[in-house]
């Protein structure tokens, strides 16, 4: 955190703003993000996270505001192009390709995102190797109509790590799982984060929030209100009125 | 290899089927044909196939031709020109048929003409209009009292010039008959020096007519052509009646389709009033031949069962005639060799339950027989009215007429 | 200028019998998001049932089509369950094989008339039928009116429905979310039925209206796929009111054609302004989606 | 993988070899008819099913991409007498544009509007081919063949054996397409387009891709139908009968794999083709919808589905 390294970060964000309509879901929101960082985003429902996220990823464009990976502007480019810079995430509501099995799921990622020209058998192997790792290796071969809850998160997770990410995000990937999954899910999260992977983690959970993160940004509706490591955003007086008080 | 034992299947099962039907020992003459039983035209071809089965069953109650019975070989072509490339091959190749005759209307015999003038086939038209006209098939016979392809705009167009019309409006469907139709007009009024003051086409599936006949009556022409469709027809007529036309025009009507089919009779009812529009056959005094009357019975009672048009006086008929043209001709000729039969048919006149018909070199009939009737004192709701004489009023052909114009069209329709 | 007024005021009847024809669709496929391509079918059907009644019987074929309402409604109560237990029960992609489905239906429905019907045109007789009402220059044809009546009253009573009652709110709130639905207690299933039987039902004014505004046949149905569908698309989906204010510039921009350009150009023109539409607001012009 | 592609270009050329010799032996017309129209449909299906199978984008326009190839070689053969390859080839390539710029416009909007959308285009479409009287216009027009040319002593042989060419091309093409990293993510997008985009799939084009290709071949197919008529109209050739068919054909057939379109359309083609001379009436309307509602219910997968159900064991899934 503290090297030279920090200086340039992996993903700056420059006076965002996102309006729909009349609505203004992103206020001039700017933040950069050092490589190898664990970054949490926390904020009530509506808050803008989820915007935020669509707005990194390119699912939504932005007018006024750039995103900035690797010192580029990836402002114009399109989501299919950031994933293959680098940028990869997961959903809030899990978005498996339901005709395929586990495996062909983490092969359209591996087909399209992988950055140098391997064979079918070295796909395979990464393949296999990160569903090994996911504890998913068994249910290679299963319809993704066919997983539960959690396996339906775990290979989201997979799927993103096979494009080869340099920042993950991850949208509520422990959303309405029992305490041992998401300590499943955490202990994941970590272990990708230990493998030079950036991670920007939105959750509710707070618990899970302040074991996973380095530092903690909160929104709520649109600006930012504070940042941080865990414990000072937490005392922070704004954060706990967005969300006790409204 | 999957496709192909299906595929080859499929032609056995065809070709199968057919060698295990023919088995008396006088084998019958085989007529075959495509018909619209479906799709846009079915109204049409329905009552004219039920006019060629009663045909064969006068035929074959009298012994048939030349001592063999007649059978007809009838497939469905769904109104649609794609289809009837198929089904008169497998006529042609595979049932063997002994004489063609075309299905009723333009579109779906158009794609079958270039194969039964490659083949030297004789073919018996069913009402399609100019089919030949590129073609120039010399065993091509048109059953259609249609003529020279201009006469029929011709006497339409005469019959409001002698009522004082200077100038014309022109509407038609965007469909080919329709369109043919309004060729040929455009035509006669360039020729004869009239004034085309409004010339449109409406598409297919108009659902209101009401803002067209609005700038039709703008135009304030004398004589109305409407070449149009069944539906169309209708709305169209509605729409004058609403609307209303202006008291210059002096004839309205000449090419629409539907207003010889007794359901539609029987809907428009007094909207009918005072239009002049083309027909084939009408129940005037003049219109009956030998064996009309019968013909009429017969189909009447066929008609009601069949859920066909109850009238049927427009197409019925004229399959009745087809057979009638083939009937004499093979007796004539003694065989059934298509080019001594195509060349008894071209040379001589021939008596049928629609008039004496004679053909000219291009297979259509030498001289229009096509009717001008006005229709007067029409009730609403009333199908048997029609059967009576004087409710359409025939103005030409000379020979035919039964009647003078009313003119003009506002005081005709009262 | 006085062709171009007659023009428009045509064209908003037109539309508002396009709208009534529609409507039904919007609620179908508007808010359940059922791709029902058999929806002219059944609007066809439906006026052939008030020609027959009306033939038989001498009802005014608006009666009619108010009597043959309620048989509708339980019809379509059974085709959603039938559609319901094929499809949307299995889960998702009912799309394509939704679609092949209702074309399906609609085709069998085509042959049924046929086989019951006949192949020839029908219509109705009523006073209103053939007659028109005279302002200064202007002559409107009374069926054009009944058309722009019924249109309303149906706009009106689903909109209040939809927005006054509980399971109008209901309904529309199982389009946005079916989850949220649950939660308040009410089943999904249930309250797509009764919106699926009530979209069918207003296809028996409907299909009156059909029979009255012009004869009908039994193949008509293919002719109003488009035109229904590009009603309902154009609106935005779900939207009553905005499924009328589509219907009648589809209905204004056909009669400006018919009447002051080529006549023959007036459907590419509407289904060109139904793609411009598309290309520039996906959702159409009163979307429920953002 | 690659012992099955060498079976599939053997089958194929079988194929070729049996139709180019029954062109050479059969001397019964009606085969090379009826035949035609079948062959025909098969490109039809299989082409739709790379747009509305692979990546479930329904097009509702077939007829309008037939029709532009009926009406291609129409406008070729009246003002140039151009050849039958020629015809072909050009229709394809306006096909292919015509799907450009149909996927320009449309495949921004989601699944039902690019059906509508493809509705809109057809009538579009046909309103200005009924408008251009070059072509004919409403009336439709009337077309003579050129003269065969050898080694076919008939121009509908000579029709039959090119329809067949474009028949395996067309499913060469879709059984490339699903084998390859395009398959794979037509198939992702159809799934779940922001899912597929997000994990590197650039499904805009790859939709246009299956687009312009789904676009050439219909076109392609349409082409030769204009000298097998020798007569066109646009209500003919921009009839809705093609849009329907060739989704059901894909349908009955199942869209999971390739050969369900080739399936599909023999299976339903070969059975109206025989309707049409046995039964020849509305019960062969109302077989077609019996058919799609029950197979669309019974067998939500196609015929491929209920195969690959009754070999279950059998891994799934690949090929």
């Amino acid at each position: 955190m503290t090297n030279a390294e920090a200086r340039v970060p992996l993903l700056r964000i420059v006076s965002l703003t996102k309006r729909f309509g009349g609505f203004t879901a992103l206020d001039n929101v700017s933040v950069d993000i050092p490589p190898g960082e664990r970054f949490g985003l926390i904020g009530p429902n509506g808050s803008g996270k989820t915007t935020l996220i669509n707005c990194i990823s390119g699912a939504f464009r932005t007018e006024p505001g750039t995103v900035l990976f690797r010192d580029e502007d990836i402002t114009p480019l399109q989501p299919h192009v950031r994933t293959r810079r680098g940028i990869a995430r997961s959903f809030q509501i899990p978005r498996p390709f339901r005709s395929m099995t586990v495996a062909e799921n983490l092969m359209v990622a591996l087909d399209f995102a992988a950055h140098e020209h391997v064979s079918v058998a070295q796909r395979r192997d990464t393949m296999m190797s990160i569903l090994t790792q996911m504890g998913l290796a068994s249910k290679a071969n299963a319809s993704a109509t066919k997983l539960s809850q959690v396996e339906l998160r775990k290979m989201e997770l997979a799927r993103a790590m096979a494009t080869h990410p340099k920042l993950l995000i991850s949208d509520e990937a422990m959303a309405g799982l029992s305490s041992s999954e998401v300590d499943e899910v955490l202990d994941l999260l970590m272990s990708l984060a230990s493998q030079d992977i950036t991670i920007i983690m939105i959750e509710h959970i707070m618990q899970a929030v302040m074991r996973f993160s380095d530092r903690v940004m909160c929104l709520d509706a649109g600006k930012i209100i504070a940042i941080g490591t865990p414990s000072e955003v937490m005392a922070n007086q704004r954060v706990q009125e967005a969300y006790l008080g409204t | 290899m999957k496709r192909r034992t299906l595929l080859g299947g499929t032609i056995a099962v065809a070709a199968f089927g057919l060698v295990s039907s023919v088995e008396a020992q006088q084998p019958p003459i085989k007529i075959g044909m495509s018909m619209p039983q479906t799709g846009g035209l079915a109204g049409g071809g329905k009552p004219s196939l039920l006019g060629i089965e009663i045909w064969r069953d006068d035929v074959n109650a009298k012994g048939g031709i030349l001592g063999r019975k007649v059978e007809l070989v009838v497939y469905d072509d769904k109104s649609s020109a794609a289809e009837t490339p198929a089904i008169y091959s497998k006529l042609i190749d595979v049932d063997k048929v002994d004489l063609l005759f075309a299905p009723y209307a333009t579109v779906p015999t158009a794609p079958i003409m270039p194969m039964v003038k490659q083949r030297g086939l004789l073919l018996i038209g069913n009402f399609s209009f100019q089919v030949n006209s590129k073609v120039g098939h010399d065993m091509w016979f048109n059953n259609a009292p249609w003529g020279p392809p201009d006469s029929w705009a011709a006497s339409f167009l005469d019959i409001g010039q002698k009522a004082g019309g200077k100038t014309m409006a022109l509407l038609a469907a965007d469909q080919e008959f329709a369109q043919n139709l309004a060729k040929t007009a455009r035509e006669v009024a360039t020729k004869r020096g009239m004034q085309v003051v409004f010339d449109q086409s409406y598409p297919p599936n108009t659902v209101e007519f009401s803002s067209i006949i609005r700038s039709l009556k703008a135009a304030k022409p004398d004589i109305v052509y409407v070449a149009s469709y069944p539906p169309d027809s209708a709305g169209i007529l509605r729409a004058v009646n609403e609307i209303g036309i202006g008291d210059n025009v002096k004839l309205f009507g000449g090419g629409m389709v539907g207003l010889q089919f007794g359901s539609v009779m029987e809907n428009m009812g007094s909207l009918l009033n005072g239009v002049v529009n083309y027909n084939s056959w009408l129940p005037e005094k003049s219109m009956y031949f030998d064996g009309t009357k019968d013909f009429f019975d017969k189909y009447t009672k066929r008609a009601v069962e069949a859920k066909v048009d109850p009238l049927g006086y427009y197409l019925a008929p004229f399959g009745y005639a087809s057979g009638q043209l083939v009937e004499q001709a093979i007796k004539a000729v003694g065989s059934l060799d298509q080019k001594a039969i195509a060349k008894y048919l071209r040379e001589n006149t021939h008596k049928t339950i629609v008039g004496p018909i004679a053909f000219s070199a291009d297979g259509e009939r030498k001289e229009t027989a096509v009717l001008q009737a006005q229709f007067r004192g029409v009730a609403d709701k009333n199908m048997e009215q029609f059967r009576s004489s004087g409710k359409q009023v025939i103005l030409f052909p000379e020979n035919l007429k039964s009647g003078d114009l009313v003119t003009p069209f506002e005081a005709a329709r009262k | 200028m006085d062709l171009l007024l007659d023009a428009v005021v045509i064209g908003v009847l037109l539309g508002c019998f396009y709208a009534a024809v529609s409507i039904g669709l919007s609620v179908s496929f508007g808010l359940l998001d059922v791709p029902h391509v058999a929806h002219p079918a059944f609007l066809v059907l439906a006026a052939y049932l008030v020609f027959f009644i009306n033939e038989h019987y001498g009802i005014d074929p608006l009666v009619a089509g108010l009597i043959i309402t309620p048989l509708f409604f339980v019809f379509g109560l059974a085709a959603y369950r039938l559609y319901y237990e094929t499809f949307e029960r299995r889960g998702s992609d009912a799309g394509v094989r939704g679609i092949a489905f209702f074309f399906g239906v609609a085709f069998i429905i085509e042959v049924l008339i046929i086989l019951q019907f006949g192949v020839d045109q029908r219509s109705v007789t009523a006073a209103y039928i053939g007659k028109s009402w005279r302002i200064g220059d202007m002559r409107i044809p009374y069926r054009m009116l009944v058309a722009f009546g019924v249109a309303m009253a149906l706009t009106l009573l689903l909109t209040l429905y939809l927005s006054k009652t509980y399971m109008g709110r209901a309904i529309r709130a199982v389009a946005q979310d079916q989850e949220a639905l649950r939660l308040m207690g009410a089943n999904p299933i249930r309250v797509k039925q009764w919106a699926f039987g009530i979209a069918t039902a207003v296809l028996g004014l409907a299909g009156a209206l059909l029979i009255i505004v012009a004869p009908i046949d039994p193949t008509l149905d293919r002719a109003y796929i488009g035109r229904t569908f590009c009603v309902v698309v154009m609106a935005g989906l779900g939207s009553m009111s905005g499924t009328l204010v589509a219907a009648v510039i589809l209905g204004v921009a056909e009669s400006i054609v018919l009447t002051m350009f080529g006549a023959s150009w007036a459907p590419a023109i509407a289904f060109a302004m139904l793609l411009g539409v598309l290309a520039v607001r996906p959702q159409g012009l009163f979307g429920r989606r953002s | 993988m690659k012992r099955k592609g060498i079976l599939f270009w053997i089958g194929a050329a079988v194929f070729l070899a049996a139709t180019f010799l029954m062109t050479q032996v059969v001397g019964n017309q009606y085969p090379f008819f009826a035949g035609y129209v079948i062959l025909q449909f098969i490109v039809l299906a299989v082409a739709w099913s790379i747009l509305g199978g692979y990546a479930g984008y329904v097009n509702f326009g077939t007829s309008a991409f037939f029709g532009v190839g009926v009406y291609t070689a129409v406008f070729l053969a009246k003002a140039f007498g151009a050849p039958l390859l020629v015809q072909i080839a050009t229709a394809a390539a306006i096909g292919a544009l015509m799907g450009f710029a149909l996927g320009l416009l449309t495949l921004r909007m989601q699944g039902i509007f690019f059906s509508i959308a493809t509705i809109a285009l057809t009538i579009i479409i046909e309103t200005v081919i009924t408008n251009w009287r070059f072509v004919g216009g409403a009336a439709g027009i009337q077309i003579e063949r050129p003269p065969t040319t050898p080694p076919f002593d008939n121009y509908v042989q000579m029709l039959f054996f090119v329809q067949a060419l474009l028949v395996v091309l067309a499913v060469a093409i879709s059984r490339y397409i699903q084998n390859s990293w395009i398959g794979r993510g037509l198939q992702a997008l159809r799934d779940d387009e922001l899912a597929a985009e997000c994990t590197g799939v650039p499904t805009l084009r790859l939709k246009l891709m299956a687009c312009v290709i789904s676009g050439a071949l219909m076109c392609a197919a349409g082409a030769p139908a204009a000298m097998y008529l020798q007569f066109a109209n646009p209500a003919s050739a921009f009839d809705l009968n093609y849009s329907v068919s060739a989704l059901a054909m894909s349908l009955i057939g199942g869209t999971a794999h390739w050969s369900g379109p080739i399936i599909g359309a023999i299976l339903l083609s070969a059975t109206q083709q025989l309707l049409t001379v046995t039964i020849s009436s509305e019960v062969n309307v109302l077989l077609l919808g019996v058919m799609l509602v029950l197979f669309v219910v019974g067998a939500p997968e196609g015929i491929i589905g209920l195969v690959r159900k009754i070999f279950h064991s059998r891994n799934e899934g690949k090929e």
